[in-house]
């Protein structure tokens, strides 16, 4: 079923979706555009390349209370909080982030490890996926072709989206998509030359190329495992960055995080944050001793970690090629070009 | 029901607690909003403390020195007038009110100094109402 | 989780008529951490405290908030109660309800409300407290007495017939004080100089004084126990060495100066000794009035000195004493009564002011102890006006407190040795002092004419000129007085030394409103200050009589001993403290503190802290950007804790 | 009949209530009393005023009036009492009982009925003008505030119109209130008619509100006093003798005729000297006159001695040797002096009356110093100014 | 203009020269990255380094920032623009560094761009000075003739808001906050380790990226760099999420001037106004 709307009747699509649940979707700010809770229609716009940070914070957000607890004079009382399961409609996903989520499952939403905040607002969410607009340059950060990934790949999306001039186009992909098309009534059936766009688009996106890296991710991988301890070359590689955590924060597939209390007046939340192995105390010891004392050190892991680690531990590069990182980066350090040098090596 | 603030009243031993203390020796009423906070001296006072202060809920805060000049350390609250006057400055930016901050200078032989700044500032932050701002909303 | 006991103190109905004392111990039991809480109604009496240490004991407390009166009145009887139970004197904390909260409001809802949030404030404070251990460190053995009046003599010879060397700072060329320039002294009339030179000789000869006349303080270091001073030893232009006081100089020398000591009165030479009992009888030489530093010439007492003592070259040096205790004793000023131009001091010749006449009376004074007015003539009615200046909004609002008996003493020296009538201008006279109340009986029975009424105005006559006529009210009568005298007698306020600002920044010391040094507490500690180690004696502190005076001095003395007699001694342990891990090498620390106690250790890239030499203030724990320094017992939690206590209710 | 009486507390609360909080501070030493002018002359006794308000004593009634509010007392007294609030206090507590003086009644009646204490039309207030000074207009930078007393009193009309043609001198821009003001109110409310004050003052404010003014140039002191003190506003008021000491020193104004040595002293008004305190201006613009030479008399400046006028005293009836313009007049003759300059309307009020009675018309006259200053521009008022160029 | 092709030939020149001669062994300044839009900080170690430098109109970091890692003694050449010779400035009024140990190649500029906007780089979000104020080595003509505008002119429409508006528009740039710490990292004088609001001992505040916790990080780093402040920028252009910090750094750094009388940066005889007092400091600052 392929259904169409006009772009720029976008906000009535988007209020029929916020009748029905909650509406995450990319929204222009100063610096760009960002996923957010939609409490006004009109301020979708799909009018962009990618988002400045991940969707990931739609089932993964930067601050999840657990617990609410008071601490009284014999006992303390904690009462856990619960995550809404209001049905929430994630627009407007690019193909590479779709694929995050199936990664970000691993360590969320796999056997023996479910996070119930992840997995309930997973099942809760229905996924608008979004093809790159084909008719755009390709940025020049952007490798997700490395990983595996297309400009306009259905795959992960409940429903996937393509612009078609000022038409929008959706197509159900999962029954679960394929029902919630069918009840939204502001859409029009498409029609032949709408179908023949549709999959014309889903075919050229093969052919829409971003940088390339090399697509053995055990090539890498031992690669990585190799050169681990040649210091020099981290050293190299890591002398401009600065330890911050704008990589770490905008990525779909970091999922590092805190766990905190925060007590005022005896009342206080539980609450998990995320953090960032850049972060110098990300692995400071309550004895004082911190094994990751430098910027090599913390950067080597991050890509060891998403590079080596993780295809020996899980089979899959922890990383969709989204560029985020190479972007956020206020020194402009490329993580694709890291790998490229220790390939090179 | 009249607005009654809570104001946090940081005050250093030597000079202003001690001050206060004499306004109490010599029975002099003034508001009861001011709950004070005794430090060795006025400088040290971390500008964290005003922000945290306000974040608490307080709805004004009040610091209380020696006289420049007579600071019990010789050069304490030069050190912190200079760190104070840059804290309101950044307070006001922020677009918390002025008025809610407050240093003085009193003595500890200044009791009726002290009772006259509590009064004053009292009625100054009544009127200003209660601080929202900062405040962490449970 | 702390063990945390809370005791209430009533002080009879100081707290509790204000505050409910009950409703507040309860409110504390309801606290988490609290295990037990009482309310009594004296906790710093002897079951009170026992109660305290009974409840630690029985509770296993490990934490004691004592909820009473002001850590400034009672935080050192406190943390000896805890101390002998067994727990750490740093894990008090008391919370002043009395003097900030009880005793400046009436309003008993308020006052309950307000110590609920003060005592939720302790206990969150509390819940943090650290034990701490207090420094020992050494005692210099010596004491420095600075004034060299009847106060610093009385206490410098008590110090040091009991062995202390004591070194005593004056900063005229003679010690004696204001004490040596009167004649007789009130109520008894004894002579001053009878009581006072063999005082100063015995200050003299005494083998364990150091005596530094014509010296200034100029720079104090150290702390208790340990101080470091610097004196400054004016140039005398006399090496008092060679000097063998025949003062053959003083009779040549050609210079007029204007002589202090007779308070401008006569003239003395430019080489001069203050009067003839001084001590040393060595003489200065004044630059000012010296024909040589003047004219570039002249050196007459170069020649007529044998002993070769006169060194025009002379230079002031400095010094630095050692000791482990210092008294202030630096006495007073008259208030200068130009200003009230009513009065036309300095206008009409026939206006004087108290001191002036003292030296009228001494007969080692410029008449040779004869009372005439400045044109020789004796005086035959003569006005006293008391209240100059004393008592008075526009200028001093303190009681002089020795100006109605020395009045009292003057009009009876007038009587003795003149015939004139003599007026007494009063507003209330203050004769409370052992046999006060008798001696103003004994002067109502001289004749003397006392007028309640506060003189108004002193003017020239018109029908006699020369003559002064003293406006007033005679409130008694309602009747406006005009009363045509020879002589005014002004009795001046009594005020601060006027460098006493200077010497109070010097030693740390705290003024009140009008400048006299500040006591730590009026009853409790009457004659220390602030500042550890630091004594005050005599009119420094306030306007007193000599009896007064002297007694105080015995005291302040005592006050030094109890430090310099031990040979070590405990300083209290809330300095602060670096943590390394946290310290990111800024060193502002190093650049901000008075004491120098912060260094840089280049190697480690971190800032120490020498703590024998830290004060405590917690400057530098707030300019460390990275919280790393630590100061003891007013810790950013700490604080940050009873901040929120503070706000929660 | 007993003597003997008890502490009406009611009535010293009373006084306290009306303003006179002060009284508590007194601890009656009687620098007051020693210091008032009236002291050696009437049976006015300031302290005993002060000792009866705090015991509510009856009594007081009989004294009251005494105080000419020279405010002498209140610089010298040690306890800081404003011992002319508490004879407000006390004079309003007690004429609120009807206990006005029979000279006082058609004071306030005037007051109350026309605005202004001379019994004098309020229509008629710019009559002296003869519409030859503008009005004040939001323009104009200065109001000429012109005291109810120049404006009617023939005496001072001329000092009226001497500082017109001063202020064309100086080359501001000035205007005159329109005639719906009234008097500034001071003396009445020392006389203790606090509420009657409060209506005047308020007509004055709108005056001022509502036409724009932000500068006033006072020629009484009283009313400079009052507008500085009782009105409550940030109005900038300047009293004319130090305008006219600005623009001489500025050299605008320059003094030309030659008074041929003629002797001057000057008197202080207490409401310009020990209130507003101004004491060099005046005498400034005394020795820039050419040919005039300045004395002082014995009490000048802080110590100066009052005329009687304030307070109410103006309107008041006074004994012979009961009057304070009579010691006056006699220090100044005793300087000397043949002028005798002030700069106040009440002080040229009370000192024409003294000379008069005192049969002094030939030894010496009484100036207003602006009127010394018209004069030695040699304008004239008397006749119609001729234009310069016409001559 | 600037002659940008000349510069990184002189940049080169010089730092092939101190390499090769040994004064150095670390050169600060810019390296390529992986395309020309995107130059990278760069530290040059050796000769064979020299060729990876550029300079272009995108350089616009701060290398003062990255002096303190090096190990104290070692000899650094380091390129500096305006605002960056100041950060060395008050790094070495701070005793963080030593003058002797550096050479300073100015760079006198303008026209730099901020990548991200493509917007050229002036006194509205830095100090828009064009020249270095301490240099060993000019690598360019000094920019002269350029119009003289206030760094503070920029601020006039925030100071003229209603307080409670001002109090909005920060609440929602601060609320924007992720607590990456890009703003800390990017800084040449937050040389902090740990920092403040990393620490549990005081807990200054939460670690949740939420109001209280980004007001209390942002208001104290604030105060911490009062009157430190270089005004160089690089904290608003690190920040992923753009909030404007350069106008309060600004802001702050005005107060500063106006009341202590002295710019931070400017001369290294001078000492932080912060750690530094004035007996005759005016009280009026307190009002």
């Amino acid at each position: 079923m392929l259904k169409k709307t006009a772009i720029e009747k976008i906000s009535q699509l988007a209020a029929v979706l916020m009748e029905k649940g909650t509406l995450l979707a990319p929204v222009k700010e100063v610096a760009g555009h960002n996923f957010a809770e939609i409490n006004d229609p009109q301020k979708v716009d799909l009018n962009f390349y990618n988002t400045i940070i991940s969707p990931k914070g739609a089932f993964f957000p930067p601050k999840e209370d657990f617990i609410k607890y008071k601490i009284g004079k014999t006992i303390t009382e904690a009462e856990q909080i619960k995550v809404d399961s209001k049905p929430v409609f994630l627009f407007g996903v690019r193909p590479c982030d779709v694929k995050s989520f199936s990664i970000m499952d691993i360590h969320f939403n796999a056997a023996g490890i479910i996070d119930p905040y992840w997995s309930q607002r997973r099942k809760a969410t229905t996924i608008f996926g979004y093809a790159y607009d084909l008719n755009q340059p390709v940025d020049a950060a952007d490798f997700y072709n490395s990983l595996g990934i297309y400009a306009a790949d259905p795959e992960g999306s409940d429903i996937f989206m393509v612009k078609k001039d000022k038409d929008l186009l959706l197509k159900g992909i999962t029954p679960k998509g394929e029902e919630l098309l069918a009840q939204l009534n502001t859409l029009v059936d498409a029609g032949k030359d709408d179908e023949k766009y549709y999959e014309e688009t889903l075919k050229k996106g093969k052919e829409y190329k971003t940088r390339f890296l090399c697509i053995d991710q055990d090539v890498i991988a031992k690669k990585l495992e190799a050169v681990f301890n040649n210091n020099d070359f981290w050293t190299k590689v890591s002398s401009a960055c600065l330890s911050c955590g704008a990589c770490t924060f905008v990525c779909p597939n970091c999922y590092c995080f805190d766990i905190c209390d925060d007590t005022i007046f005896g009342k206080g939340t539980r609450r998990r944050v995320w953090d960032a192995c850049m972060f110098t105390d990300f692995t400071l010891e309550a004895s004082g001793h911190n094994p990751r004392t430098q910027v090599y050190q913390r950067l080597r892991q991050k890509i060891n970690h998403k590079y080596s680690y993780h295809v020996k531990k899980y089979g899959v590069i922890s990383c969709v090629g989204c560029g985020r990182c190479t972007r956020s980066c206020p020194v402009n350090i490329d993580i694709y070009s890291i790998v490229e040098e220790a390939l090179k090596l | 029901m009249d607005f009654e603030p809570k104001i946090l009243g940081i005050a250093c031993n030597w000079c202003t607690y001690t001050g206060a203390d004499l306004a109490g020796t010599t029975r002099l009423q003034y508001p009861q909003n001011v709950r004070v906070v005794r430090v060795m001296c006025s400088s040290r006072i971390n500008p964290s403390f005003i922000f945290r202060a306000l974040q608490l809920g307080a709805d004004g805060v009040l610091v209380g020195g020696c006289h420049p000049g007579d600071c019990h350390y010789n050069t304490g609250n030069l050190y912190a007038r200079r760190r104070l006057a840059t804290t309101k400055k950044i307070l006001e930016f922020a677009g918390i009110e002025p008025g809610r901050f407050r240093v003085e200078w009193i003595s500890a032989s200044e009791g009726n100094r002290f009772a006259e700044v509590v009064e004053e500032f009292t009625t100054q932050v009544k009127n200003l109402g209660p601080q929202t701002k900062l405040k962490i909303q449970e | 989780m702390s063990r945390i006991g809370v005791f209430v103190c009533h002080c009879g109905l100081n707290i509790a008529k204000t505050v409910r004392v009950s409703e507040l111990a309860e409110f504390a039991a309801t606290l988490p951490d609290v295990v037990v809480a009482r309310d009594y109604k004296f906790m710093c009496s002897t079951p009170g405290q026992e109660m305290i240490q009974r409840d630690i004991k029985e509770y296993k407390l490990d934490r004691v908030i004592v909820t009473a009166c002001s850590p400034l009145m009672h935080e050192k009887t406190f943390r000896k109660v805890i101390e002998n139970a067994g727990l750490n004197q740093y894990l008090l904390t008391i919370v002043n309800i009395r003097e900030q909260l009880s005793w400046v409001t009436h309003d008993i809802e308020e006052g309950t409300a307000k110590a609920k949030a003060l005592l939720n404030g302790a206990v969150y404070r509390a819940r943090l407290l650290a034990p701490l251990t207090s420094r020992v460190i050494d005692v210099n053995p010596d004491v420095l007495v600075v004034g060299g009046g009847i106060a610093g003599i009385q206490a410098a010879l008590e110090l040091a017939n009991t062995g202390t060397k004591v070194y005593l700072v004056e900063k005229n060329s003679t010690i004696g004080g204001h004490m040596a320039q009167f004649d007789k002294t009130f109520p008894t009339l004894d002579c001053s100089a009878c009581i006072l030179t063999p005082k100063m000789d015995a200050v003299l000869q005494h083998k364990n004084i150091q005596m530094l006349t014509y010296s200034e303080v100029t720079e104090v270091k150290g702390y208790v126990g340990n101080f470091d001073i610097t004196i400054k030893q004016k140039a005398r232009y006399v090496d008092h060495n060679k000097c063998n006081a025949c003062l053959a100089c003083t009779e040549k020398c050609p210079g007029k100066g204007v002589s202090e000591w007779d308070e401008g009165l006569v003239k003395r030479k430019a080489i001069y000794i203050p009067f003839p009992q001084a001590v040393p009888q060595k003489p200065v030489i004044d630059r000012e009035s010296c024909t040589y530093f003047i004219k570039g010439k002249c050196k007459l007492c170069q020649k007529v000195c044998e002993q070769k003592a006169i060194d025009f070259e002379q230079q002031e040096t400095f010094s630095t004493v050692k000791v482990g205790a210092v008294i202030v004793a630096t006495g007073y000023d008259l208030m200068d009564t130009k200003p009230l131009v009513q009065y036309g001091y300095g206008q009409y010749p026939g206006v004087y002011h108290s001191l002036e006449v003292e030296r009228l009376f001494n007969s080692a004074g410029p008449t040779g102890g004869k009372v005439t007015l400045r044109d020789g003539k004796e005086p035959q009615s003569i006005a006293l006006l008391h209240c100059i200046g004393s008592r008075d909004k526009n200028y001093c609002e303190h009681c002089s407190r020795v100006c109605c008996m020395y009045s009292l003493k003057f009009a009876h020296l007038f009587k003795e040795k003149t015939s004139a009538d003599v007026y007494q201008f009063y507003i209330d006279m203050r004769a409370a002092g052992k046999g006060y109340e008798e001696f103003y009986n004994r002067l109502i029975e001289e004749d003397v004419k006392f007028i309640r009424g506060k003189g108004a105005r002193v003017t020239d006559s018109e029908e006699e000129p020369g003559r002064l006529i003293v406006e007033a009210e005679d409130t008694l009568t309602s009747k406006f007085l005009r009363v045509p005298v020879d002589m005014v007698v002004l009795c001046p306020a009594i005020v601060p030394r006027a460098d006493s600002k200077d010497l109070a920044r010097l030693f740390n010391l705290s003024t009140d409103k009008q400048g006299f040094f500040m006591e730590r507490h009026p009853k409790l500690a009457p004659l220390a200050t602030m500042t550890e180690g630091v004594f005050i004696a005599g009119v420094c502190q306030s306007p007193k009589d000599i009896p007064d005076t002297v007694a105080q001095a015995y005291g302040a003395a005592a006050e030094a001993l109890t430090i310099v007699v031990k040979d070590k001694m405990e300083l209290d342990a809330t300095t602060a403290m670096v943590n390394p891990a946290s310290c990111c090498g800024c060193q502002n620390c190093v650049r901000v503190c008075p004491y120098s106690a912060p260094s840089f250790n280049v190697d480690k890239r971190v800032s120490e802290i020498n703590e024998a030499l830290c004060k405590g203030c917690g400057l530098c724990a707030s300019v460390c950007p990275t919280s790393a320094i630590i100061a003891r017992h007013f810790t950013n939690e700490q604080v940050l804790a009873e901040m929120e206590g503070l706000m929660e209710f | 009949m007993s003597q003997a009486v008890t502490p009406y507390l009611e009535m010293s609360q009373a006084i306290m209530d009306a303003g006179g909080e002060a009284l508590k501070k007194c601890y009656q030493c009687g620098t007051c009393s020693g210091t008032c002018p009236w002291t050696p002359i009437t049976h006015f006794n300031i302290r005993k005023l002060v000792r009866y308000g705090q015991l509510g004593l009856d009594g007081i009634e009989d004294f009251m009036w005494g105080c000419s509010t020279c405010k002498f007392c209140v610089d010298r007294c040690p306890r800081g009492v404003e011992l002319i609030d508490v004879v407000m206090a006390i004079r309003n507590v007690y004429s609120g009982g009807g206990m006005l003086p029979q000279s006082l009644r058609a004071f306030v009646g005037s007051m109350s009925a026309r605005g202004n204490p001379w019994s004098g039309d309020q229509g008629s207030r710019n009559d002296w003008t003869k519409e030859k000074y503008p009005l004040f207009s939001e323009d104009k930078e200065y109001l000429f505030w012109t005291c109810c007393t120049v404006c009617y009193d023939p005496r001072n009309v001329k000092l009226a119109k001497a500082a017109a043609e001063v202020l064309n001198q100086t080359g501001i821009s000035w205007g005159l209130p329109t005639t719906d003001v009234n008097c500034c109110g001071e003396s009445l409310k020392k006389v203790g008619d606090l509420e009657l004050f409060e209506r005047l003052k308020n007509n004055n404010l709108n005056f001022f509100t509502s036409s724009g003014v932000s500068k006033i140039i006072t020629v009484s002191p009283h009313c400079l006093a009052s507008f500085k003190k009782d009105y409550g506003q940030d109005y900038e008021v300047l009293h004319l003798s130090k305008l006219i000491d600005k623009k001489i020193k500025e050299g605008k104004l320059i003094p030309k005729k030659d008074f041929g040595g003629a002797k001057v002293t000057y008197h202080d008004p207490c409401y310009l000297g020990r209130h507003s305190g101004v004491y060099d201006a005046p005498r400034d613009v005394l020795k820039s006159i050419p040919g005039l030479e300045f004395v002082e008399m014995k009490r000048s400046r802080e110590q100066s001695m009052c005329c009687g006028g304030g307070g109410g005293g103006l309107w008041m009836e006074k004994l012979k040797g009961e009057r304070l313009s009579d010691l006056r007049i006699e220090e100044a003759l005793s300087t000397g002096a043949s002028i005798l300059a002030t700069s106040c309307p009440y002080c040229i009020t009370m000192f024409e009356d003294s000379i008069r009675t005192l049969n002094a018309d030939d030894k010496i006259s009484v100036k207003d110093v602006t009127e010394l200053v018209l004069e030695s521009l040699e304008i004239s008022i008397d006749e119609p100014v001729v234009d310069a160029c016409s001559v | 203009m600037t002659d940008f092709k000349k510069i990184e030939e002189n940049l080169k020149k010089e730092a092939k020269r101190l390499l090769e001669s040994g004064e150095v062994t670390v050169v600060l300044a810019y390296g390529k990255g992986f395309d020309e839009k995107h130059p990278m900080p760069f530290a040059a170690k050796s000769v064979a380094d020299v060729d990876n430098i550029v300079f272009n109109e995108y350089c616009n970091y701060n290398m003062a920032r990255y002096l303190v890692r090096y190990p104290q003694g070692t000899k650094i050449a380091i390129a500096v623009k305006a605002a960056d010779s100041r950060a060395v400035i008050q790094l070495i009024q701070e005793e963080k560094i030593k003058k002797e140990n550096l050479v300073l190649l100015g760079i006198p500029v303008i026209g730099m761009k901020n990548p991200k906007t493509d917007e050229v780089i002036d006194s509205k979000t830095t100090c828009g000075m064009h020249n270095p104020v301490l240099y060993d080595v000019l690598l360019g003509e000094e920019v002269h003739g350029q119009k003289i505008v206030s760094p503070y002119d920029v601020l006039a429409e925030y100071e003229a808001m209603d307080k409670d508006a001002r109090w909005q528009f920060w609440k929602d740039q601060f609320d924007k906050c992720i607590r990456c710490y890009a703003c800390r990292k990017a800084c040449p004088m937050c040389y902090c380790d740990p920092c403040f609001i990393d620490q549990n001992k005081p807990k200054w505040a939460d670690k949740a990226p939420q109001s209280p916790g980004n007001i209390m990080y942002h208001l104290t780093r604030f105060h911490h760099l009062a009157g430190r402040c270089i005004d160089c920028g690089e904290c608003s252009r690190a920040c992923p999420v753009d909030i404007p910090l350069y106008l309060f750094h600004k802001k702050v750094a005005k107060e500063c001037e106006e009341m202590f009388n002295q710019v931070s940066g400017m001369s290294i005889e001078d000492k932080p106004v912060l750690v530094n007092f004035r007996v005759e400091d005016s009280d009026k600052i307190l009002e």
